[in-house]
């Protein structure tokens, strides 16, 4: 394994829903400016996995994390504030969910709550994000349109420039495609693939041919487990374990 | 950073505080109220007419008076006899064999005398000055067939609770059919259009005029132009005009909670659109409607500025539905009356809080309704 | 070929009631439910063509009162022959805005506690109390109003009387308190979780959430739900008669005067007036009229906006 | 199990191959008894047949390509898919050397007779023991065996030094068995070949199995 400091070291970690364990003994290092990919059956852990990382899961009632989570070796759940975590660590959901305002002020909302407020500023922050999330052309004269307006695959590409406009350090994406076409789903694959540069995104998918095309590194969960978790060449050509074998050649139940 | 810590903590102080205010002011209404209304609360309130009513009455004495020592007991009547608080006489008991069951008015009709009911005069002896024994002694010494002056006693709110009951029918009877089929017409049969737009904005329209302008509008037409007078109807029919667009938009929500499939699939096997709505989507939008009137009684019941200027304010138990005898007022309007004529702020809550009772029940049924409906929807 | 096909449509015809009568039937059936949906848009006519009538009779024909003099009038003493009612319309927009001024954003905050922060237990007691709220006879705010509101003003207004712009605007705000509170959470309700996670998911904190992705949000539902709390603040009649003062003339100076709303004077005189005088009370029926349209037409213009977006 | 037609379409390809396998073992023995008897009729049998075997692997072919375009198969399943293009190859070029081999026999035939070089025999017999192993080890996917086979390469290669040495020397001794030792050394290189087409198989097999490929 290469020798940099890993972004998130993930040690030990359960998590419950009230009574039902739904991750067990989670051990994992998350490399920065690579493309991580979680696989797995649905119901597998893997998104609450993710929603852990950037604490989103504090919002579920019941919800009991043990063991630790380190982003760049600070303890996330100790030694970090809850909202400054979420604005190094931003967040791009199923279901493409622009609020209901103008392109521009979707964008603009990251940077507004934390405190940001001239104008030129905010113009400038707004068309850097459109264009790092590949949208700029497409909405650049229509910014004070509605963000609802315009189609799936647009839409999630608002929303990730919302994400950028907070300048994240990570990026987590939970099924960002499954929503949407096959030219969007491939739109966003490459700027994830482009992102990757810059930021260390983590993708939750079922589409093991999107991990295996996008990913570097890839884990499989099954019952809240981590079954394997390897460089994606591996994992899809000679994977280890015989239950990552039989799940991503479809062989299982 | 800490300038976003501040005004959080601001924002939220001005939430709690606004909540706490709320529920300030709920309890102090709810608590003054109470406070004030419940004293007058108690078993005649509930059961008595409004005004005191005297009559004449021809008694025999009974045939074998049974003698007993027993204080105030009038042995020729088979009745006790007591002071209340304010010194006048009173029936407290009417013995099982006393001949007051046969007592006779002077139109010769039987009159039932109850307990509690005032004995102020036998015969022309006036009997409000005497002690509860003179009184006695007088009542055994007149003769046969004497005349007593019976006076029942008022300050029940029974009249008001049967005119509110008498304008709630009178009002379902016709506002919940119109409101039904014109619900069923503007979901089921209405397309799209100028005629659509223009009944929706009416409906709309109805629901924000004040009940003041429904009371203008409901005496100018029903009490005077129809000459119905200050009646139940008159109330009635103003007031299913106040509440067909609660009913219309209520029922219409039950409409629209049923799924757009089971009426394809109801006229998908042939059935008429007439069928389907007998069948398949009234029964289903059946709780919905038992909402929507529940929810119109609440409004009748706290409706007062439109009834007063329609179904007067005499606290009388209509015997007609139009004409004089027909005039009644409801708890509220009797309510309003009282502040505002005699000032009397005690008996305004009790009533107060009688209506309060009553809103509850309404509230909870309307809410049962709603749940077990939900439930058997599986939603 | 051809005729048993005949044949089949004879005994399939047997089954169903002949088609003619059935369509008349149907045809009769939905007449009847229009009629009923038309007996709303009648009265809404009939209100309006009778009460601008009555309203507008005194105004017109041989010995018309001038309707400026009616508009602009500060004193209204029908044994007179004065009917100015403008004091009044000046007390009804003083009540009512003071009403919403302080109703709305109570209300609304409230809402947000109902609908964002409180936890269920609290929630089950407050909301059925705010519904009771609604469900309570405005007659018996009434009756608070004149028990303890008018008293406390006493105590503390320079004017000898407790009834007062400042009790009548106690009472409105009372009253719109339930319509705003539960029409607003209920849109708060409506507002998709997606956007509070895609908030929060931004770094913004729980209050930032609210007031900046929520609110903005629900505001064409907090905007109707204000309309309609005006709405109501102009049309109320019995719970302002008796606190209000009701005198015969002078525009309202300070929140301790006695106030005149359109609304009561209407309600006060018109079981014993007659004539002209009746009329005019009609007149003041179509000025209170004249703002509640202006109301109802901008409540359908935001929810049908609303609608859109 | 899920993806049931995807295993069936595995299936099919699997024996298909086994099938090409078999028709390679028929010539292969064929080609052995005719090399002994000097059987010129069944020379020209083991010639034709080798269009049936073309046939085979370019239907295999086919079926490969087919099965990736649709199930894109991944992991284990690719190995399998793609080892299996390459060991038809090697199973064509095996059975065109038993043809050519045929060839040259009827060469020997014509020329006057000669004693065959001593170890031909042997050769043979490790080479169709290798081809043997090769072919079982695929049938029940056997790494091990592949190994053997594997390991056997070297034995025919020393063979083929020693036969080839020994035929340069009769040749040197007597002119007149020049064509004949010049068939059999063009023989002896094509059961070299045949050793190493084996091999490679092997190796593919291997791969299919545990995934790593070594080359050699």
């Amino acid at each position: 394994m290469s020798n940099e400091v890993s972004k998130f070291s993930v040690q030990e970690l359960d998590l419950y829903y009230s009574n039902f364990q739904a991750l067990k003994k989670i051990n994992m290092e998350i490399q920065e400016k690579e493309i991580t990919a979680f696989i797995g059956p649905s119901g597998c852990g893997k998104s609450t996995f993710l929603k852990t990382i950037n604490r989103m899961n504090d919002l579920v009632e019941g919800v009991k994390v043990d063991g630790k989570i380190y982003l760049d070796g600070v303890d996330i759940y100790k030694d970090i504030d809850v909202i400054k975590l979420r604005s190094r660590v931003g967040m791009v959901f199923q279901q493409p969910n622009p609020f209901p305002m103008s392109i521009y002020d979707n964008v603009a909302y990251g940077p507004r709550i934390h405190g940001i407020k001239k104008k030129s500023v905010l113009d400038e922050i707004v068309e850097k994000s459109l264009r790092q999330a590949a949208i700029w052309d497409e909405v650049k004269d229509k910014l004070k349109k509605s963000a609802r307006a315009v189609s799936g695959g647009q839409q999630q590409r608002i929303c990730i420039a919302r994400t950028l406009a907070v300048e994240p350090e990570v990026i987590l994406m939970d099924e960002p495609t499954s929503a949407l076409d096959p030219i969007s789903t491939l739109k966003i694959e490459d700027l994830a693939v482009e992102l990757k540069e810059q930021y260390t995104i983590i993708i939750v998918t079922h589409n093991m041919q999107q991990a295996s095309r996008i990913s570097d590194k890839t884990a499989f969960f099954l019952t809240g487990e981590v079954i394997e978790y390897g460089k994606t060449e591996q994992i899809f050509n000679t994977p280890k374990n015989k239950k990552t074998e039989d799940y991503i050649t479809g062989r299982f139940g | 950073m800490n300038s976003r810590k501040l005004k959080d903590s601001i924002l939220q102080g001005l939430i709690y505080f606004s909540a706490a205010f709320t529920i300030f002011i709920l309890t102090v209404i709810i608590g003054f109220i109470l406070y004030k209304g419940v004293p007058g609360i108690n078993l005649h309130f509930l059961t008595r007419q409004w005004e005191e009513k005297t009559t004449f009455v021809r008694v025999d004495k009974v045939a074998e008076p049974k003698d007993s020592d027993k204080e105030g007991y009038v042995s020729s009547l088979d009745i006790t006899l007591k002071k209340d608080k304010e010194g006048n006489l009173y029936i407290s008991k009417i013995g099982s064999d006393s001949s007051l069951d046969s007592a006779v008015d002077m139109l010769g009709q039987s009159f039932k005398v109850k307990s509690d009911d005032k004995l102020s005069k036998v015969d022309s002896n006036d009997l409000s000055e005497l002690s509860v024994a003179d009184a006695v002694k007088m009542i055994n010494q007149s003769q046969d067939n004497m005349r007593l002056k019976i006076t029942r006693p008022g300050g029940g709110i029974v009249p008001m609770l049967v005119s509110t009951i008498y304008i709630i029918l009178l009002s379902l009877v016709i506002a919940a059919p119109i409101g039904i089929l014109s619900a069923i017409y503007l979901n089921e049969y209405a397309k799209p259009g100028k005629i659509l737009n223009a009944i929706r904005f009416a409906i709309q329209n109805l629901a924000g005029i004040p009940s003041i302008i429904y009371g203008l509008f409901g005496m100018l037409i029903f009490v005077q132009y129809f000459g119905m007078g200050y009646s139940i109807l008159a109330g009635a029919l103003t007031l299913s005009i106040i509440l067909l667009p609660t009913i219309i938009s209520t029922t219409e929500e039950a409409l629209k909670a049923i799924p757009q499939t089971y009426r394809e699939s109801s006229l998908g096997l042939g059935a008429t659109k007439l069928q389907t709505n007998y069948k398949i989507i009234l029964p289903n939008a059946l709780p919905g409607i038992l909402v929507a009137i529940i929810l119109s009684i609440g409004r009748i019941v706290g409706e007062s500025a439109a009834l007063m200027l329609t179904a007067g304010t005499v606290a009388q138990i209509p015997t007609a539905i139009t004409g004089n005898e027909a005039g009644a007022a409801t708890l509220t309007i009797k309510l309003y009356m009282l502040m505002k004529e005699e000032g009397d702020i005690a008996t305004a809550c009790s009533i107060a809080i009688i209506l309060l009772a009553l809103i509850i029940v309404l509230n909870i049924t309307s809410k049962v309704i709603t749940r077990r409906f939900l439930k058997k929807q599986g939603i | 070929m051809t005729n048993n096909i005949k044949e089949e449509n004879n005994n399939s015809s047997i089954m169903m009631k002949p088609n003619k009568t059935r369509d008349i039937i149907e045809k009769i059936v939905e007449t009847i439910f229009f009629l009923c949906a038309m007996v709303s848009v009648v009265s809404v006519i009939a209100i309006i063509v009778f009460v601008f009538y009555k309203g507008v009779a005194p105004f017109v024909g041989n010995n018309a009162y001038s309707f400026f003099d009616f508009i602009s009038g500060v004193k209204w003493d029908p044994n007179h022959n004065e009917y100015g009612v403008f004091y009044m319309i000046v007390a009804s927009i003083l009540a009512t805005i003071g009403a919403i001024i302080i109703g709305v954003p109570i209300g609304l905050l409230t809402a947000v506690f109902i609908a964002e922060i409180a936890p269920k237990s609290l929630v089950n007691i407050v909301k059925p109390g705010v519904e009771l709220l609604a469900g309570i006879p405005s007659v018996i705010y009434g009756a608070f109003g004149l028990g303890v509101i008018v008293p406390l003003i006493n105590k503390i207004s320079p004017e000898p009387q407790g009834q007062s712009l400042l009790a009548v605007i106690c009472v409105l705000t009372i009253m719109i308190l339930p319509t705003i509170i539960s029409l607003s959470e209920a849109t708060l309700k409506a507002v998709p979780n997606s956007y509070r996670e895609a908030s929060l998911g931004l770094g913004a904190s729980k209050t930032q959430t609210i007031f900046r992705a929520v609110i903005p949000a629900a505001k064409s539902g907090i905007l109707s739900a204000t309309v309609l709390g005006i709405g109501r603040a102009i049309g109320e009649t019995m719970a302002v008669m008796m606190i209000a003062g009701n005198p015969i003339g002078g525009i309202p100076m300070s929140i301790w005067d006695k106030v005149r709303p359109l609304t009561t004077n209407i309600a006060m005189e018109m079981s014993y007036a007659s004539g002209r005088h009746q009329e005019m009370l009609f007149a003041t029926g179509v000025i209170l009229f004249a703002f509640i349209m202006i109301v109802n037409i901008t409540l359908i213009k935001i929810t049908s906006k609303a609608g859109e977006k | 199990m899920t993806r049931q037609v995807f295993i069936k379409e595995l299936e099919v390809l699997h024996n298909d191959v086994i099938k090409m396998g078999s028709v390679l073992e028929l010539s292969l023995n064929e080609m052995i008894v005719a090399l002994q008897d000097m059987d010129v009729e069944l020379a020209q049998k083991i010639i034709d047949r080798d269009d049936e075997i073309d046939l085979l692997e370019q239907q295999i072919e086919k079926e490969c390509i087919n099965i990736i375009a649709k199930q894109q198969p991944i992991a284990s399943d690719l190995r399998k898919v793609t080892s299996i293009m390459k060991i038809i190859t090697d199973i064509e070029r095996i059975a065109d050397h038993c043809a050519d081999i045929s060839e040259y026999l009827m060469q020997i035939h014509k020329q006057p007779t000669m004693k065959a070089p001593e170890h031909l025999s042997d050769m043979i017999q490790v080479m169709k023991k290798m081809v043997v192993d090769t072919i079982d080890s695929f049938v029940n996917q056997d790494a091990d065996k592949a190994a053997s086979v594997i390991a056997q390469d070297d034995i025919v290669d020393n063979y083929f030094t020693s036969i080839s040495k020994e035929l340069c020397d009769m040749m040197q001794k007597d002119i007149k068995v020049i064509p004949q030792c010049v068939a059999y050394i063009m023989i002896i290189k094509y059961i070299e070949r045949m050793g190493d087409h084996s091999t490679n198989i092997a190796e593919w097999i291997q791969f299919i199995v545990t995934g790593k490929l070594v080359l050699s």
